[in-house]
């Protein structure tokens, strides 16, 4: 059994505890029982042998040392005999909030510059307090409120788009060699609303850092944030779209990606893109932009238009604009036709991905395919694999895992990457869609999707049973 | 060539002499008979991918054909009555002898 | 001899190695697969009389096997997901793998 005490630091010395004499010590006279406390040299401990009292001769502070593993020797005698039992004597020092909070590093002032990424809830810049006192991690909401950091600030267009978060975790000090657990509290200064791409200022916020709990003076730290917004452009590449299309595409066919400058930097800056089109008669072309896109997908709208030969080159005004701020580029578009016709093979189902083998994938098309033909995957055909064999209007995005805004235009364009429905035989399901699968995976659009080895052949069921 | 998918499980129709539905009866008529076939392939399960494999591996012995089904059915799932004249002049029916709706099933 | 009828449609088990249910899983273990095999001569109908008559007769031609059953098929009515440990400690558990119950079904 170990002996286990806790005294609360900055309490004046004292006697915490009584080692006790057995009745035995008292009746027989031939035995005697007598205590030792053993490691206290330069610990402010004491043990009085006559009152067999244990104290604590000077205040402690848990913020020098937390924690001390002393031992306490019983020692029995009758007669000649001597018997000694050793146990340890552990006390824990209990803290009080006595610390002010202290810059780390000494760093109060850091950097935050908002640029592309806009988005409400994005942290731009974090400072830390240090407290050499411990905080309790539950009840954590409690905690957080003892050490507060507000903005301290007049202006209500700043209290209104930053705030500041603020987490803690503990940390440890070796003040002597001996380990002592303290708080690291983080600042975090972070957007509280998407900023308009035309907010352009600079200016420097201050945190105020306050531990409610300690009493002495310093209780509190301000931390300055130099804050500057810059001001981002909507623009194009000085360059204009030039993209080939093949006469025999269908509907659905991935044509390209259409992007301002620093388009995948951007964030909380919601661009949509629309195409404009003076030549209304060869109108083929269409843009769609996914809900996280930050790009548009151009895909052809209508392949009837493709078969026409009066339409050889079809130019578009591309127009990128920003909802909030209403600003909006423009570029030029032109699509060029190229290829000859080629007739299209009886038979064919409507979706690539029906085909089971290489030869009736390439013989088909379907929709999506690029250059009136679907094109066959060969897989590397060992286990449960992301490269499973599969028919696919376009190698290049289908599939790959991800079922993107044209494929989810129309249930047979992909239905690898797009499926919700029952997947049979060894695969493994992504977000959407086939992750990996044996074998050959063939789908039928809106019903199942099958991976399964080639070589399983229809086994006889004749019905002349 | 390409292997041109087997068409679905549906109802196909056929026009019998009575006679040669081969249960006996006796009349010169000719009656509509509408049967189900076609391919279930698009609705099989993991456990007809397996049992496939299996019987394929020889590792199930399949028995008497037609005992070990690795696809659900095309069977039907509504039936018709026949009616037709005999050579007696007498009015005979036929219950459940032709398909009025065809699905795959099981 | 007296020819001993088929036996009826039932739930038979086959302990078969994961590598050879064919779907690609990687374990080393060995698992129970359940299957339906059986006869459904019991409860043919008029329907199934006059097919197998028309199909003998090649009246009807049946097209790629198992696409015309002139009998009820003995099918799993109920399954059972089987799970197993893969060669990378993983947990798997494929879904409608075993048969749990055969009837005649169609």
């Amino acid at each position: 059994m170990d002996l286990s005490f806790h005294i609360k630091e900055n309490k004046p010395p004292g006697t915490f505890h009584q080692l006790q004499l057995p009745p035995i010590h008292h009746l027989c006279q031939n035995v005697s029982i007598s205590y030792k406390l053993l490691a206290v040299e330069g610990l402010p401990f004491r043990y009085n042998e006559n009152t067999t009292g244990v104290s604590v001769v000077q205040r402690l502070d848990r913020e020098e040392r937390e924690r001390y593993e002393l031992i306490a020797k019983c020692t029995v005698r009758e007669g000649s005999k001597e018997m000694q039992v050793e146990v340890p004597f552990l006390v824990n020092v209990l803290d009080e909030d006595d610390s002010a909070p202290f810059l780390p590093n000494g760093t109060s002032t850091t950097d935050a510059v908002v640029e592309f990424n806009r988005k409400e809830g994005t942290v731009l810049a974090t400072l830390t307090v240090c407290d050499a006192d411990t905080t309790p991690i539950f009840p954590i909401e409690s905690s957080r409120k003892k050490y507060t950091g507000t903005i301290s600030t007049t202006d209500p267009w700043i209290s209104e788009t930053f705030r500041v978060d603020h987490i803690f975790h503990e940390i440890y000090f070796s003040p002597n060699g001996s380990q002592v657990r303290g708080t690291l509290h983080e600042y975090k200064l972070m957007l509280n609303k998407n900023i308009s791409v035309t907010e352009n200022r600079s200016f420097q916020l201050d945190v105020l850092v306050n531990d409610t709990e300690f009493h002495g003076p310093e209780r509190s730290v301000m931390l300055h944030f130099n804050v500057s917004i810059l001001p981002v452009s909507i623009q194009f590449p000085n360059v204009t779209y030039q993209f080939t299309v093949n006469r025999n595409a269908q509907r659905f066919a991935h044509i390209g990606k259409i992007c301002i400058e620093n388009c995948m930097k951007f964030c909380g800056v919601n661009i949509t893109y629309r195409l404009l089109s003076p030549n209304a008669s060869c109108y083929a072309v269409g843009i769609l932009q996914g809900r996280e896109d930050k790009f548009g997908s151009l895909y052809v709208n209508d392949s009837s238009v493709l078969l026409r030969p009066e339409c050889k080159e079809i130019q578009y005004t591309v127009v990128a604009s920003d909802k909030q701020s209403k600003k909006h580029a423009k570029t030029q578009l032109t699509i060029t036709l190229e290829g000859t016709i080629i007739k299209k093979e009886e038979d064919c189902p409507e979706c690539c991905a029906v085909n089971k083998h290489r030869a009736e994938c390439e013989e088909c098309g379907g929709v999506g395919v690029l250059t009136g033909k679907c094109q066959w995957r060969q897989g590397s055909g060992k286990g449960i694999t992301t490269n499973y064999s599969t028919c696919t209007p376009s190698i290049r995005t289908c599939p790959d895992g991800t079922c993107d805004v044209i494929e989810s235009k129309d249930p047979s364009v992909c239905p690898q990457d797009c499926t919700n429905g029952n997947i049979i035989g060894g695969h493994e399901r992504g977000a959407h869609g086939i992750k990996s699968g044996h074998g050959i995976c063939y789908c039928f659009p809106r019903q199942n999707c099958y991976c399964e080895k080639d070589d399983i052949k229809e086994p006889p069921c004749d019905d002349m049973c | 060539a390409r292997r041109r998918d087997s068409p679905n499980c549906t109802v196909r129709r056929l026009m019998v002499k009575v006679r040669d539905l081969g249960l006996g009866f006796d009349s010169d008529e000719i009656v509509p008979f509408k049967y189900c076939s076609g391919s279930c392939h698009r609705i099989r399960s993991n456990y007809d991918l397996t049992l496939a494999t299996l019987l394929q591996e020889k590792a199930i012995k399949p028995g008497p054909l037609g005992h070990v089904a690795s696809h659900p059915c095309c069977r039907p799932t509504r039936y018709e009555a026949v009616s037709f004249m005999n050579v007696h002049n007498t009015w005979q029916t036929v219950e459940k002898l032709s398909a009025a709706e065809c699905k795959c099933i099981g």
